[in-house]
């Protein structure tokens, strides 16, 4: 099959992987730092919404736990990052644990942990949540996102309490959060390729047929869910590093919510969709700060109203679920053969 | 020692025996039909030799290994496979995907492998889609193999759904009304079709059906349940002789 | 822990358990009929309990009949948001509607907080509402009373409307098949309308009775108890009337015993709604009085 | 008694149904019948205005092309729906009465439904179990009884037969006629199509959502086209 | 200067210095293109904070209305909603500072939102003052952030010798919001204070936890009730709080609750009513001892704007802006990095709440105010001084 085309296509993507870290490079030495953060939170988002794709979108499994996940990563990788001094600085109250008091690691390592930590955890709940089905999964999984929240709002001396850590220190710049992106974007697309890749499909499709088939329904939804537990704790790590401080109450469903609607909007399913409408989203929720501040019309003057941004989000919401069902995407993906040829009716994926 | 050997099964909905003491033997090569009027417990006994359901007591061989209660995917595994009475195709994945889905059960290469892309991983994968395209081919399904599974007619639907069983290289393979929503003409083209598999695929065929025309056509033996009680054994010949199966089953007269 | 101790903790396990069930029977019903978790079912709770508040504070009425408008006009409420955010989404796949309904949630909860305010606010409660009867010295409130009484007389007619009227029978014909219900002759639309309405309005008296036992008032109130009866909806076995009760009755009093004899763990509170949630659904996984259907294949 | 004039469903791209003219008289039985796929369900569905259509309908001289499913049921049309679209979570009892549901006669309901249950007695011995856990046979039963509750005056079946036992396929026939001796129209699609011709007064042939052929029964049982396309070569 | 910059060998030290030099030369030119100051309002005007926020705003429009200009200049506020969500506090402060240009910040309500505010901030070195965040944390290790109030150390402190000294308790028990961090830090300045007047290690018979948003406390009061404390603190936004004491009145409880300064809110004696009559509180300032001329005009100047009593969080609010604009015009210029040297510099100045001076740390050296609910009103018990 390794044909010319898909030579081509492996070409055209590093090309297109080249560009967007030339840009990078500019952007990181060039824009202000308030567009280099929005910048690292779409790529955060980015990752985020596939993290929550990958369960929902691919695998069928309707879970609503990413903020549970993101909160372990975050967790996991400010503890390790932070210095002990500031560690002590933190811990004023009451006095963090001596084994983690000392722990200490290059950034990576903490991304990798925290990653795999959360990954885990995915599997610990996984195992025995992954049994239920369709709206009770749903419920289940928000469940224990909040109960993460719970208990690490009462385990002071791992992670401080409500109190939250301070002061984590701010490694997450635009080579790594775009890095990572582009690192789980091209993960996801050889995942979904590949032959477990159709068995968590075929098990979003019918998971009778699909354990009729031979497919190991336990194996391939646990697989699944900690995989999707694994990015969501990356994400929340580089999240942690970039905002630098962090708390239980951070990672509610609220958050879990805020990226179910950037799945959905880009297309259940979709690769493309996921990053197209993580990129838009967060974008247009810091252009919506327009309507809650005061404008001059000429003839009228209206007030700045504040909270107005998020009743026009809703609406924006509620009128997409409306009128745009399969989001940007719906379950297609923009792929090099569509782009070099429009109209052949290929369906697979490659290159970013 | 037969391939199949069902022992005396029972299964229950609640309050409802939906089989009682069901025993069958099926022998390599054999093709054997399952009749009885609808709610007998067909499709029951189905479910509980592919894993579905559990039986209460009783118990299924497969090659002399113990099988009772195994997870469905195991038992597929192990092979046999199976269709459904409502097709369950993947429908939004293509016809290929199908196919290829019923190999993963196969797969050597690990997670790990596939996500690497390593060359043992890459050689399995398009060893799978040689062999899928062939199965494709069979079927006749070729030039359908990137359509999405779901938009294909009714009868090639069934088509497919039997290729895909197909593909987990089962041994056996139990067919849950094959002919359903097909007309006659259809009907009888799926007759030759099965007797085509049997032949290449050196399979044990176990199906249920309510066309006479093809049940009587291809089953060298028959079973008949009623009520989930098997009611009579024999071959198309001495089932419709059988004077409790007319009573329950055929009805008095048959014409057509 | 001395009897009376305990005698006073399991009267305010009932009082909150009872509250949580009034509320869960109204979830437990929309979702039974239109197999949709009203997420905004907490929101409809606060809105009422607003109406109310608007009622006495800005228009000057008895408080009485604030009470009985905020149920109309939040019944009223209810069939505008079906109208507006669930019914063009009836043959759409359910994460669409879930996410509408997340959508209807956000928008009333910042819609209040632009409209009403962030600031909580007193909620008027009269005084037949607020007397304690002691007995020696275990306290009961007023509304530890009034409410379960109120619970029940609500449980027992949605049941009979549910289970004895062809209106009811509709309901659950449009529970599963609206197309096939519409060929029964059936006015789906009315039929669903009518269903958030009647949901809407027992929101209404949930949150009305919320209120006057707990008479802080602010756009976020709503998120917790929907929160919470939802899951107590879910442990009674979704869709089942009498199973929301039982559940919104094990959840209040589980909570408060739990705190009651392991007061360390106090701070696990709101973990225990969703543990207990998690536990039954591991082993009863469709809540504890829901129908056991192995599906059919 | 019903007047179907250029009728055309499409599903997205599908163009299932393609200006169709057909019409049923009063006391008649007419069969649709056609392969997999070639739009019969989709005639019945755009009759009782389940799908978006185009052309005209008029039932009893009245159109009913833009009424309301409820309207057009009480107008006295009901339908058999393919596939097994009984409400899995209420009992057959129940799935009975809501079948009656256009109707306000207590009495007669309540003999209606025996009236189902003599012609189907497996109905009456799992009265009240619920509809969702009877096997697809007796779900089939189910469908058929419940429309019969609504008395109509034109009753539309969509293959009443599919995946019953021969025995039962024969009764389901007999019932078939039995009603339409009770002075109900029938409208019938079916895959058996022998059976089906057998009684109908009328039938057409559908080929890719048009009608190719259309005759009395005994005229296209003896047609060979359709001998060789539809029915077999037995 | 003891705090001088602990934060040295961060790797991302390079990229702040081109950072901040960039946004310097930026706001020099656009100093130039218009002749007004800019400070930037970061608050949480929604969410779960709303209403901390909202009052804080309140109180910042008032002071921006009666002192508009600074240094001969209109001053301009941007106010941008925080969401009481920390990435949003942290998106706020980058955008006031990057996209408005602003060379001061005012916030913001909640410790735990200042401080995802306050990285942002000390990396742009911009400064930011504070209203009401009373966590030490805001301004340890950041010498860009200055608050206007005292801090929860010596607000535990205050009720700990209030609770021992003028009610003569010898056992209380502790009620805390685990999810709140003002809450769950008091009340350990609270506890260790006690346990030091007392000098009974057991003086704390119960810490009992709730959260953020729960209504129903029954379960831990009646535990509570059980155990028979001399006085109940229980520090917490005053909507919870109110119901809090409420139930425990219902339930029987007579001992005396105490609080902070979050109580101070009319809606906490609306809420709680009968129930809250006693309940003693420390707080930042008070109309009836009005510390400065300035409490006094501002007291005018709130009522009759808004037509009701000011907050405590209105009060400090007012005073943020007021010192803020105090730098500017000590500072000669709006140059953020000049601002803060003006900033650390305050002493004795006269704000609403009090008299304020910034300590090393940046955090106000003031007094508190004590006061009680007496017949449905906060009437004034008593002041105590910080001790130096
Ligand atoms: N909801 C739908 N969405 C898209 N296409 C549809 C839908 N329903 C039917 N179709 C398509 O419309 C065409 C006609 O379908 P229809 O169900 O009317 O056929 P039929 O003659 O009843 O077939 P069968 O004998 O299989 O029941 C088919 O190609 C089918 O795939
Ligand atoms: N999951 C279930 N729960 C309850 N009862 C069931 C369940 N599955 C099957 N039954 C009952 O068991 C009996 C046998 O059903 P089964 O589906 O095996 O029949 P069948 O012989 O395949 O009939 P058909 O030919 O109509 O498909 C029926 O009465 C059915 O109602
Ligand atoms: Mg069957
Ligand atoms: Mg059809």
């Amino acid at each position: 099959m390794m044909g010319l085309k898909s030579i081509n296509r492996i070409f055209l993507s590093i090309a297109a992987i080249a560009v967007v870290f030339a840009f990078l490079i500019w952007a990181q030495g060039n824009l202000d730092a308030y567009k280099v953060r929005i910048l690292n939170l779409c790529a955060i988002n980015i990752i985020l919404t596939l993290s929550l794709n990958l369960t929902n979108g691919f695998t069928g499994l309707f879970s609503l736990g990413t903020a549970g996940f993101m909160a372990v990563g975050a967790y996991v990788s400010a503890l390790l990052t932070m210095s002990p001094e500031v560690k002590a600085m933190n811990f004023f109250m009451v006095p963090i644990n001596p084994a983690l008091a000392h722990l200490n690691a290059p950034f990576i390592v903490a991304l990798i942990l925290a990653g795999l930590i959360s990954a885990l955890v995915g599997f610990l709940i996984g195992a025995p949540v992954l049994k239920l089905k369709g709206d009770y999964l749903a419920i289940a999984t928000l469940g224990f996102g909040e109960i993460i929240s719970v208990i690490f709002t009462n385990t002071q001396t791992i992670t401080n309490g409500a109190l939250g850590l301070k002061g984590i220190p701010q490694y997450t710049n635009l080579y790594w959060s775009w890095g990572t992106a582009i690192v789980v974007i091209l993960g996801l697309i050889t995942l979904l390729n590949s032959s477990y890749g159709r068995a968590f499909k075929a098990i979003r499709e019918d998971e009778i047929a699909a354990q009729a088939m031979g497919v190991n329904l336990f194996y391939h939804k646990v697989l699944s869910f900690s995989l999707s537990a694994f990015i969501a704790g990356i994400g929340g790590a580089l999240l942690a590093n970039l905002i630098s401080t962090i708390d239980p109450t951070m990672f509610r469903f609220f958050l879990t919510y805020q990226i179910l609607l950037m799945v959905v909007l880009g297309g259940m399913g979709s690769i493309t969709g996921s990053c197209i409408s993580a990129f838009i989203m967060t974008v247009i929720m810091e252009l919506l700060r327009v309507v809650e501040s005061p404008m001059n019309l000429g003839f009228i003057n209206i007030p700045g109203i504040p909270g107005m941004r998020m009743v026009v989000f809703a609406v924006i919401l509620i009128v997409v679920v409306l009128f745009m069902r399969q989001g940007i995407m719906g379950e297609k993906e923009i792929t090099w053969d569509m782009l070099l040829r429009k109209g052949a009716g290929r369906h697979e994926s490659s290159g970013s | 020692m037969s391939l199949l050997e069902v022992k005396n099964i029972t299964i229950k909905f609640g309050g409802l025996t939906a089989v009682s003491d069901f025993s069958l033997s099926l022998e390599k090569g054999e093709i054997v039909g399952l009749i009885g009027p609808n709610g007998a417990g067909k499709t029951t006994a189905f479910n509980a030799i592919t894993g579905i359901y559990r039986p209460v007591s009783g118990s299924v061989h497969f090659n002399g290994t113990d099988i009772t209660g195994m997870l469905p995917d195991k038992i597929t595994k192990l092979g046999i496979a199976r269709t459904f009475q409502n097709i369950r195709l993947f429908s939004n994945l293509s016809v290929l995907e199908n196919v290829l889905v019923a190999h993963h059960l196969r797969l050597k290469s690990s997670f790990a492998a596939a996500m690497m892309r390593l060359p043992g991983y890459l050689r399995e994968e398009n060893a799978m889609r040689k062999e899928a395209l062939e199965l494709l081919e069979s079927v006749r399904l070729t030039k359908f193999a990137n359509e999405k599974a779901g938009s294909l007619p009714y009868g090639q639907q069934r088509r497919l759904e039997i290729a895909r069983a197909l593909a987990t290289h089962p041994r056996i393979l139990l067919l849950d009304e094959p002919a359903a929503g097909m007309n006659p003409k259809e009907s009888q083209e799926l007759m030759e079709f099965i007797g085509e598999i049997r032949d290449e695929f050196d399979l044990s065929i176990f199906m249920i059906e309510h066309h006479m025309q093809v049940v009587m056509g291809v089953c060298e033996r028959i079973l008949v349940l009623d009520h989930g009680v098997t009611i009579a054994e024999g071959n198309p010949a001495e089932i419709q002789g059988n004077q409790k199966v007319i009573e329950a089953y055929l009805g008095v007269e048959m014409d057509a | 822990m001395t009897f009376e101790l305990f005698l006073q903790h399991l009267i305010n396990g009932i009082s909150l358990g009872s509250l949580y069930a009034l509320i869960a029977i109204g979830y437990t019903m929309v979702y039974g009929i239109v197999r949709l978790i009203n997420f905004a079912h907490g929101d409809i709770i606060m809105l009422a309990a607003y109406f109310v508040f608007f009622g006495v504070g800005l228009f000057h009425m008895p408080w009485w009949l604030s009470a009985l408008l905020s149920i109309v006009l939040t019944a009223l409420v209810g069939m505008g948001i079906e109208k507006a955010a669930y019914k063009p989404l009836r043959d759409a796949p359910r994460i669409s509607i879930l996410i509408s309904a997340i959508g209807v949630s956000f928008f009333l909860e910042n819609f209040g907080i632009v409209v009403f305010g962030g600031r909580p606010q007193a909620f008027y409660s009269p005084k037949v509402f607020q007397g304690v009867i002691k007995l020696g010295n275990v306290s009961i409130i007023n509304l530890g009373i009034i409410i379960p009484v109120i619970t029940i007389i609500l449980l027992m007619g949605l049941v009979y409307i549910v289970n004895n009227t062809r209106t009811g029978m509709a309901m659950r014909a449009c529970s599963k098949d609206i197309d096939t219900a519409k060929l029964m002759g059936i006015d789906v639309d009315r039929i669903i309308s009518f269903t958030f309405g009647l949901g809407s309005a027992l929101a209404a008296v949930g949150g009305i009775m919320w209120g006057l036992k707990y008479p802080q008032l602010h756009p976020l109130i709503g998120i917790m108890p929907g929160l919470k009866c939802f899951i107590a909806a879910v442990v009674g076995g979704i869709g089942n009337i009498p199973g929301a009760m039982l559940g919104g009755f094990i959840l209040g009093i589980g909570e408060i015993l739990l705190v009651a004899f392991l007061p360390g763990l106090s701070g696990y509170r709101d973990a225990f709604a969703f543990i207990i949630l998690i536990l039954i659904l591991l082993f009863r996984p469709t809540g504890i009085l829901g129908e056991k259907v192995a599906e059919k294949v | 008694m019903l007047e179907i004039k250029d009728l055309n469903v499409r599903y997205g791209g599908i163009h299932a149904v393609r200006g169709i003219d057909m019409s049923v008289p009063q006391g008649s039985i007419i069969t649709l019948i056609g392969a997999n796929g070639a739009g019969k369900s989709s005639t019945l569905r755009a009759i009782c205005n389940l799908v978006k259509k185009s052309g005209t309908i008029s039932f009893m001289g009245e159109d009913i092309s833009r009424l309301p499913t409820r309207e057009i049921v009480k107008r006295g049309v009901s339908m058999v729906p393919e596939g097994r679209r009984v409400f899995a979570d209420l009992t057959i009892y129940e799935n009975l009465v809501l079948g009656a549901y256009t109707r306000k006669d207590e009495s007669g309901i309540k003999n209606d439904i025996e009236w189902v249950y003599s012609l189907f007695p497996r109905l009456k011995e799992r009265e009240k179990q619920l509809a969702g856990t009877l096997s697809g046979g007796e779900q089939q039963m189910l469908a058929v009884g419940r429309a019969l509750m609504s008395r109509p005056k034109l009753l539309m079946m969509d293959e009443p037969s599919l995946g019953l036992a021969p025995l039962l396929v024969r009764d389901v026939f007999k019932i078939i006629q039995k009603i339409h001796e009770e002075g109900v129209t029938i409208l019938l699609i079916e895959q058996n199509a022998r059976m089906a011709l057998k009684v109908a007064d009328y039938a057409y042939v559908l080929e890719t959502g048009a009608i190719a052929l259309s005759g009395s029964g005994q005229e296209l049982l003896q047609n060979q086209e359709v001998t060789r396309a539809y029915l077999g070569g037995v | 200067g003891s705090k001088q910059s602990s934060e040295s060998n961060k790797p991302a030290e390079s990229e702040q210095a081109t950072d901040s030099g960039k946004s310097d030369s930026n706001q020099s030119s656009s100093e130039s293109s218009d002749d007004v100051i800019r400070i930037g309002v970061y608050e949480p005007m929604t969410g779960a904070s709303a209403a901390g926020g909202q009052m804080t705003v309140e109180g910042i429009n008032l002071a921006n209305e009666m002192f508009p200009e600074v240094l001969g200049k209109k001053i301009k506020l941007f106010l941008v909603d925080n969401k009481t969500d920390k990435t949003e506090a942290a998106n706020a402060v980058s955008r006031l500072i990057q996209q408005n240009k602003v060379s001061v910040i005012i916030g913001s309500y909640g410790s735990s939102l200042s401080m995802a505010g306050g990285q942002v901030a000390k990396d742009a070195k911009v400064p930011v003052v504070g209203c009401s965040p009373t966590n030490p944390l805001v301004t340890l290790n950041n010498d860009y952030y200055f608050r206007v109030c005292f801090i929860d150390p010596f607000q535990g402190k205050v009720m700990a010798k209030y609770a021992f000294n003028t009610l003569k308790a010898k056992k209380a028990a502790i009620i805390m919001d685990v999810s709140n961090d003002y809450s769950v830090g008091l009340s350990n300045y609270f506890k260790q204070a006690f346990v030091e007047l007392t000098g009974d290690k057991n003086a704390i018979v119960a810490e009992a936890k709730y959260k953020t948003g729960d209504q129903e406390f029954t379960a831990q009061l009646t535990g509570i009730k059980d155990l028979n404390p001399d006085v109940i603190f229980a520090p917490g936004n005053y909507g919870e709080s109110a119901l809090l004491i409420k139930q425990a009145r219902d339930l029987g409880i007579k001992a005396p609750f105490l609080g902070g300064d979050t109580y101070e809110a009319p809606e906490f004696i609306q809420i709680g009513g009968q129930a809250v009559e006693g309940v003693a509180f420390s707080t930042h300032y008070t109309a009836e001892a009005p510390v400065t001329e300035v409490s006094k005009q501002f007291l005018d100047a709130y009522k009759q704007k808004y037509g009701k009593d000011p907050t405590a969080f209105a009060a400090l609010g007012f005073d943020a802006y007021l010192v803020a604009r105090d730098a500017i015009e000590r500072a000669g210029s709006a140059e953020p990095q000049a601002i803060r040297d003006a900033l650390a510099k305050t002493q004795d100045f006269k704000g609403a709440t009090g008299i304020i001076t910034l300590d090393e740390n940046g955090d106000a050296n003031k007094s508190a105010v004590i006061k009680q609910v007496k017949d449905g009103k906060f009437v004034y018990v008593e002041t105590i001084q910080p001790d130096k």
